[in-house]
């Protein structure tokens, strides 16, 4: 496989990852059921369903058109705090942005920078307030650092996963600033937060279809 | 948990044409939304957030109360397009408040929608209500949830909406609905959303939590379960804490089941509610007990006092129609 | 199960002070009851039973509704004393009719207070609801029992009451809208009485009871829990085969929850009850969905009908009020 | 001991039996939310609790004057249908009777006798009906033939409560007739039915104070 990937591969990509974050429902429910409302995978599962929906629905002419599809679909369908957030982790990054028809770890490196600028701004959060942002703003940090070092795709991604993961770990020693964390003080600590797993989900899985699809 | 629901993918779907049926002549349905059929030319005021709370918010959609209400899944903020879309039914051109209880989901797709309005050229001015005084403290009041205190709101601005006034007045005077408004809950037992096994939280037979938030946010403490005369007195200090109400104060009160809690509960609340109120010089204007705004099953209440001055209790006075709130003239 | 209470012996007492309230202007205490304040020049019309079913029997005193209630405690038939002090004070010399539930324990005290009020030279006249058909079949309809169908023989007798009727005239419609009233149940979880420790009965987490009474009295089968249409199907089905309700017919509808099951869930089902009756060419007359006859914490929910006619009709759109049930007209 | 009691001995007797009742509330709490609604222990609580008060309130002339006012007390406090029927138990036997100052088994064989009569009719049933008419009817044959045999007082309760016990026995291969056991069908059978246990132990308690206080 190339260090890019085309307009039908990202699409494949991405029904992968809104099917993988689908099937993780149960954690995502349990992770918001311990410091939040319990509804977090019931909010995934239905804008990933639509944004499944609309991949294999559509033809795109370009890597923007299905990304920020599927952040539309998110933020219509969703509802809840993580409609707007994931809905803007993907639409804002390529929404109104250079056209492009090959995604490679330039590109994503560049457009999850601008969705974590466009989160914090629209979520009122920063690094630290045990929230999504958490783990995408480490995960954006080694899409950088891999682009820089010119890194694959493939190879940037799985330094993403470690971003993000390394997000989710560390949000387990936060106290919840913003949400419904916030009002359990210390009885949030040593839970990881929701959003950040699902950031992890997302680039765990892409990073997974890159892996089983490299040929 | 049984649930009496279809597939749970349409359970919104399925809720409103439900409650449809109850009023055809009065409402009218929208993607994930109820509005009144008869477009008023006035101030419009909409309402809305998570489901799973009913008869909140749809329920309160009526004749002198809202005039539409956007819909999101069970616990979750509508999304900005739905909340559009109610947005642009009820606006007459001039102008649409919404009224909300303040969470993160709530205000990111409300924020969003009224951006989304503003773009159309719809006035559109936010009222958030923060009543619930055990969500944070008084210094960090930016940071409180609402909770059953939503009614008063919506009941006030309905009222004032009605009377022909201009956005700007509108808004003052839900704001101070909202500013006038406490409410303090307490928690028996957990709920269940609607196609999940497990509910969101436990509690322990011989334990409740004072103060919890209706999607089962934590409250002040985890606590042993009382008499009603205890738990009752706890809470109303909780509130007479929160504001130094004076001998002479004139309140609305409101005390709400979250959903388990029998009716003979309440009443058995109210009831210390009122000698306590009575105790401390204060008038109590009306006295309202019922299942307004519930979490599923949880078991619970919450007690709200609204402070009314001359003119909120004139617009309180004012007539008010939905199958789920009467108030006659 | 936790209940907000003091001591168990005081609840009902309890219970009513914090009922008068709500409503002091309207309302009067009794020992064991509620009456209307203000005396009418009419046919008393009194109901009653054993507690525990709120907002019945004590919500359904108002304007067009009962004139008093006798309250036994929880699922107990309330004393022939107490029900005699209740006939005393809404007699105005015209007579009083009884509504009540068919249970034994009412009958037997029901009973004995009319005796007693006859020896007073006060007229009493008893009109037994018999709504639910899963209680007994057709061919023994002497032994159904009474549940949510209650709402509807209360809210006509009163309205005929209002009209200045005789007592034979208000006894005669008070039975026809008891003979045209028809509930079927059914149980998702279990009942607890105040101050017991266990439930009086325990359901599986995937079971249901089809039929289940309002005490928790056994009904037709006890079934796997099913998707909300099917439910809804069967029961609507069980009350087209006890009546061949026909095309034109026109009835009112409660769908009415036992307790801890949701408004929504409610609503999900009127939806299906409305689609059964349209494609059944019957007409709605009037929808309600609400919690009028509970059983405390109960999963579960009922669905009534009422049979109209033109003169039935009339009546119940007369206005009615209490703080549970309003009616404009 | 005599073969008789006199009237403080009496109300000595009922108010111990009251306080036994009163003991038996988990008892019959459980066997009537088996095949009832679970109410039958608190009503008999309410009402023995209410008797008794009357018992230690009042001075006492006759016999009479005893049963009926423990019956009085049972029918104004208890509500439910054990609050007439067990009302009617200890009333109808002694009101409107001879009046009496001595208890013998004659007149307990023979007010029992009128007020099994009363219940029957009041509660429209009979013997087989699963009610506690199928412990009291036993109970009053059983006193009947001790009255017969010229037996003691404490002898004619010791065969009482054989009798009662019997009829509890009893109810337990039958169905319910009336009351709420009734739609429960062939799953009633195995049940005992509550009030029937509450006529055992409501004789089982007068045997025992006579036990007790037999100087
Ligand atoms: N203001 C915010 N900014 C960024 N992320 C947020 C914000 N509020 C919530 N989140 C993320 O959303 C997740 C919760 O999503 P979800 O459970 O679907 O919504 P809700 O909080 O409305 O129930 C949190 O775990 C957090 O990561
Ligand atoms: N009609 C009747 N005649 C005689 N006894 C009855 C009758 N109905 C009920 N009982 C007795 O009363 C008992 C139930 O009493 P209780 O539980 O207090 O009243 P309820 O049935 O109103 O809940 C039954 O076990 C039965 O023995
Ligand atoms: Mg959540
Ligand atoms: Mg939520
Ligand atoms: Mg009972
Ligand atoms: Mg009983």
């Amino acid at each position: 496989m190339e260090h890019y990937l085309n307009i039908p591969q990202t699409v494949q990509m991405m029904k992968f990852v809104c099917q993988e974050v689908m099937d993780s429902k149960p954690l995502l429910t349990e992770i918001d059921s311990a410091i939040g409302d319990g509804d977090h995978g019931i909010g995934m599962e239905v804008g990933c369903k639509a944004a499944l929906q609309e991949l294999q629905r559509n033809e795109f002419s370009t890597i923007n058109d299905i990304f920020t599809t599927t952040g539309k679909s998110m933020i219509k369908t969703m509802g809840g705090a993580s409609g707007v957030i994931f809905g803007t982790m993907f639409l804002s990054g390529f929404h109104k942005q250079d056209e492009v028809t090959t995604l490679n770890v330039e590109t994503l490196a560049k457009s999850f920078d601008t969705s974590l600028h466009a989160i914090k701004k629209r979520g009122k959060v920063q690094p630290g307030d045990k929230t999504m942002v958490d783990a995408l703003v480490l995960a954006v940090e080694k899409l950088h650092q891999s682009a820089h070092q010119g890194a694959a795709l493939k190879e940037g991604l799985e330094n993403a996963v470690e971003g993000a993961h390394q997000g989710v770990e560390e949000t387990k020693q936060l106290l919840g600033r913003v949400g419904r964390a916030k009002s359990l003080g210390e009885r949030a600590i040593g839970h990881q937060d929701a959003g950040a797993t699902s950031v992890w989900i997302i680039f765990k899985s892409m990073h997974q279809w890159l892996e089983e699809n490299d040929k | 948990m049984k649930k009496v629901i279809n597939r749970q993918e349409d359970i919104i779907e399925e809720m409103i044409e439900g409650f449809l049926c109850v009023n055809e002549d009065l409402y009218e349905k929208l993607d994930r939304g109820v509005v009144l059929k008869e477009k008023k030319d006035k101030v419009g005021i909409l309402t809305g957030g998570g489901s799973g709370h009913e008869p909140l918010f749809l329920g309160f959609v009526g004749n002198g109360l809202a005039d539409g209400a956007a819909l999101g899944n069970v616990f979750a903020a509508p999304t900005p397009y739905n909340i559009l879309e109610v947005i642009e039914s009820v606006d007459s051109g001039k102008g649409v408040i919404q009224i909300y209880g303040n969470y993160a989901g709530d205000v990111l797709n409300f924020d969003m929608a009224a951006e989304l309005a503003e773009m159309e050229g719809i006035e559109c001015k936010s009222i958030l209500v923060r009543d619930d005084v055990a969500s944070a403290p008084l210094s960090r009041y930016e940071d409180r949830r609402g909770i059953a205190g939503d009614v008063f709101v919506i009941k006030l601005a309905g009222a004032a909406a009605d009377e022909g006034l201009s956005i700007d007045e509108v808004a003052r005077i839900s704001q101070k609905a909202a500013d006038n408004t406490r409410s303090i809950g307490v928690a028996l037992s957990s709920a269940t959303i609607p196609g999940l096994e497990k509910p969101t939280f436990t509690l322990a037979e011989d334990e409740i939590e004072f103060g919890m938030g209706i999607h089962g946010e934590p409250g002040i403490k985890r606590t042993k379960m009382m008499k009603a005369d205890d738990l009752t007195t706890q809470m109303m200090e909780t509130l007479f804490n929160d504001y130094p109400y004076k001998k002479g104060d004139e309140v609305s009160v409101l005390v709400n089941g979250l959903g388990s809690t029998t009716q003979m509960e309440l009443l058995i609340v109210n009831r210390k509610v009122n000698q306590m109120l009575k105790e401390k010089g204060i008038t109590i204007h009306h006295n309202d007990v019922n299942n307004y705004c519930t979490s599923q099953e949880m078991g619970g209440l919450s007690i709200s006092l609204l402070l009314l001055d001359d003119e909120l209790k004139a617009l309180y006075n004012k007539p008010a129609y939905s199958p789920y709130y009467v108030k006659n003239a």
